[in-house]
């Protein structure tokens, strides 16, 4: 579903990514986890068809970026830590909007859908200004999986939310893994990241330093495997 | 300004001109000679700097957790980047 | 609390096509209209600004009646511009600062789509302002601002300056002096439109025959064709990374 | 950063005794004219400088279009180097202009097309070095540049035609020669031959400058780019 050779990103004169490999067949949850600065936004961005690659080969949902981004962003969904949604539309309208930039048909029982999924329906039109962060985050999430991506990124959804909105986050990712789709999700909360993902890679200075899945980690556990990768 | 028949004598403006010209090209150049100078020693600076951070006989970069220089830039004015030099219009 | 959510197999949504240019270009017009309307924010601050300024000229170029017909052109190009630059820096700034640009980046729509509808939501409140600006000025300096030359000149100066204005600001809000470098990047290159549209509008409140303005009105056309032609072409750069 | 090459250096020598004799030329060798005596001899360098700048900008505004197929940085060094060299002569060109008019139509400003239509390029230009302060980015910084610099050398000819519309009263002493325009002469032989040699030698003068600018750009480059690896 996912594929990256030798993927390098320079900014300038400073190299980000040094040769990334990566590799997740349809359905996987993985988690990409490792330091500030050690290129996980920048790699998400690039997946994400945000960020031009400098060098290497990349595709995603079967389609080779960056030139046939269209199709890739077609069958891909984000959630970043920002919620990339209008607060002076109501929660309705937003999905209204990226429901027509999806060209999603039949948007109207697709909205209310992806509403009961999230669990706001109630919310329908109240403004998302007025949203918790937990609430909006969901709700990007609802946007996220309007268009029936193949793939969703997720990069540090957990930032900036209280107990209770994570574990009501949890479940809406739970629910969305459940439907088959594949998903990357960099973190640095080790904790969720065990409990969600089939498998765990390390990403630190500007490499996949080590990869496990969830078998093979069985013996120790994720912070020995992660401590280790980070030391190697 | 046609009466005299001798032309005008407006030889101040023609030296005002040249004058200008003169000064500004002198300026620019100066201005270019100090940039490319001072570019020149953070070269040889950095560069000698890189010879002593790196001093094993594999000349290129080796994995050996080689000691990262502590010692602050020494470059005389190691300026982050260099200025352009810039152009005052000053219209009269 | 999250209801079991029934199966979604794939076959149930048919698969998402991606919209054509138009229907997405109306989409974020839309989407930037609606948002407007809620907030009604940027369409105030160009409202006041707008009638802030022709206060201050009516001030600052005190004259008897003759010489203010003449002025009149001069003056409510200058209000339009600097409520052009001023709505021009808002709407991007908020589509900035929430990360909203990447959510439009995300959408498999081809870049001029944002190019373009960005273009429609500004032009809309630029002419939103004149539309009030317009009577008031009427009413303060009792002259007859409603011939449809006019009006049309308007229109046409207003399109050339926001279609450069919208690319100029995406750059612009990318950068760290943000809303104080647009001016200085657009004035200088919206030149021509201002001194066709001042000249046109003049025309057209002395009442000068059509053929005395016509060229005006060409190099007004002319210049909205070029500048759309070539934000449409370059835009991409400006947005991607 | 290899020594200066010898044909750069043979050009130095050539461009400074260019510039020497077509001094020479304009100041001693070529007539006084009748009607408004020595500054009509600002005029050859008023023009040659006129004729570099609007090279350089030209060169600009290919560099950048080369820029924005290729994001290769080197056409960034160039545009660079020929905006700058550009935006000095272009001043040289208003200042000189400026002069000129003092004696002949006893103003030291007057809003006609070319003087005008100058002033506004070179402000336009020095918008192009404001905007490219306010990045930090190198790649972005060279792509707003480019953008830039075909925005400003497309707004160039637009600006002078409508400033001619509005009004002209610059003397055009080549081509459609405007009678009425005071301050207009007939170039005697001596004179076409110090104005043709001035627009020889500015020429050489300019590629000169742009090539060793361009060096200049290179070294800085390189600078910028050992920086990053020793400050690591």
């Amino acid at each position: 579903m996912i594929e990256v050779r030798k993927l390098i990103k320079r900014f300038g004169m400073k190299t980000v990514l040094r040769g990334v490999d990566f590799d997740v067949q349809p359905g996987e949850f993985v988690a990409l986890l490792g330091p500030n600065g050690a290129g996980k936004t920048t790699f998400l961005r690039i997946l994400a068809s945000l960020s031009h690659p400098s060098l290497g080969e990349i595709r995603v949902a079967g389609y080779r970026l960056p030139n046939e981004a269209a199709a890739v962003r077609a069958r891909l969904g984000v959630v970043s830590h920002l919620p990339l949604l209008y607060g002076d539309l109501t929660a309705e309208e937003n999905l209204l909007f990226f429901g027509r930039m999806y060209g999603v048909t039949k948007l109207e029982n697709r909205i209310s859908e992806v509403l009961e999924m999230v669990g706001l329906s109630a919310r329908r039109h109240d403004l998302v200004r007025t949203f918790s962060r937990g609430m909006q985050q969901r709700l990007a999430i609802g946007r996220a999986v309007l268009h029936d991506p193949d793939v969703i990124l997720f990069d540090e959804p957990y930032t900036g939310l209280d107990q209770d909105a994570s574990s009501m986050l949890d479940d809406v990712l739970k629910s969305v893994a459940a439907q088959g789709r594949t998903v990357v999700m960099t973190s640095h909360d080790l904790v969720r990241a065990e409990d969600l993902a089939t498998r765990f890679d390390i990403l630190s200075r500007g490499i996949i330093a080590a990869s496990a899945t969830r078998k093979e980690l069985s013996k120790s556990n994720l912070l020995s495997f992660y401590k280790e990768a980070l030391a190697g | 300004m046609f009466l005299q028949d001798a032309p005008p004598d407006t030889s101040s403006y023609m030296i005002a001109g040249y004058v200008v010209f003169f000064l500004v090209t002198a300026i620019y150049l100066f201005s270019f000679f100090v940039r490319s100078h001072n570019l020149k020693q953070d070269l040889n600076a950095l560069e000698n700097m890189k010879e002593e951070s790196a001093p094993p006989p594999a000349r290129e970069e080796t994995k050996a957790a080689a000691p990262k220089p502590k010692a602050k830039s020494t470059a005389s004015k190691a300026k982050s980047k260099p200025r352009q030099a810039k152009k005052k219009v000053t219209k009269k | 609390m999250v209801t079991k959510s029934a199966r979604l197999s794939k076959s149930v949504t048919e698969r998402s096509t991606s919209p054509n240019l138009f229907k997405a270009t109306l989409a974020i017009a839309w989407k930037d209209l609606t948002a407007e309307y809620r907030s009604r924010e940027l369409f105030s601050a160009m409202l006041v600004f707008s009638l802030l300024v022709i206060l201050i000229f009516n001030f600052a170029l005190e004259l008897d009646i003759k010489t203010r017909q003449s002025v009149t052109s001069g003056v409510i190009w200058v209000t339009f511009a600097f409520a052009g630059t001023l709505g021009l820096n808002r709407s991007m700034a908020v589509e900035k600062d929430r990360g909203c640009l990447d959510g439009l980046l995300l959408a498999p729509v081809d870049r001029a789509a944002i190019y373009f509808g960005k273009v429609i939501s500004n032009l809309a409140f630029m002419l939103i302002v004149e539309i009030v600006v317009l009577p008031v000025y009427s009413f303060l300096y009792s002259i007859n601002l409603f011939n449809p030359g006019l009006l049309a000149v308007i229109l046409l100066g207003s399109i050339g300056y926001i279609a450069v204005g919208t690319l100029l600001a995406s750059m612009a809000v990318q950068t760290r002096t943000r809303d104080v470098l647009l001016p200085i990047l657009l004035f200088p290159v919206a030149i021509p439109v201002l001194i066709a549209a001042v000249k046109a509008s003049g025309g057209f409140l002395n009442g000068d025959e059509f053929s005395m303005i016509l060229p005006w009105i060409n190099l007004l056309i002319v210049y909205d064709i070029i500048f759309v032609a070539i934000a449409f072409m370059v835009f991409d750069y400006v947005v991607e990374e | 950063m290899q020594p200066k090459s010898t044909t750069l250096k043979i050009l130095d020598i050539v461009s400074v005794l260019l510039l020497a004799v077509s001094t020479y030329l304009a100041l001693i060798y070529a007539p006084e004219e009748a009607t408004m005596g020595q500054v009509q001899r600002v005029f050859y360098f008023h023009i040659a400088t006129a004729w570099v700048g609007m090279l350089g900008f030209l060169a600009a505004a290919v560099a950048g279009i080369v820029y924005l197929r290729a994001q290769n940085p080197k056409w960034d060094i160039v545009e660079v180097a020929a905006v700058e060299i550009s935006l000095v002569f272009f001043f040289i060109t208003i200042v000189l202009g400026s002069i000129w008019a003092r004696p002949v139509w006893n103003t030291w400003w007057t809003w006609d097309p070319r003087l005008t239509t100058a002033a506004i390029t070179e402000l336009i230009y020095i918008a192009y070095f404001m905007l490219r302060e306010g990045i930090e980015d190198p790649d972005r910084r060279a792509r707003f540049g480019a953008v830039y610099t075909l925005v400003g050398s497309l707004s160039v000819p637009i600006t002078f035609f409508s400033i001619r519309l509005f009004r002209t009263i610059h003397p055009v002493v080549i081509g459609s020669a405007d009678p009425s325009a005071t301050g207009t002469f007939d170039m005697t032989g001596g004179m076409q031959v110090a104005f043709f040699f001035a627009l020889f030698a500015f020429t050489v003068i300019f590629i000169d400058l742009f090539w060793n600018r361009i060096r200049m750009g290179n070294l800085a480059a390189k600078v910028e780019q050992l920086k990053l690896k020793v400050m690591h």
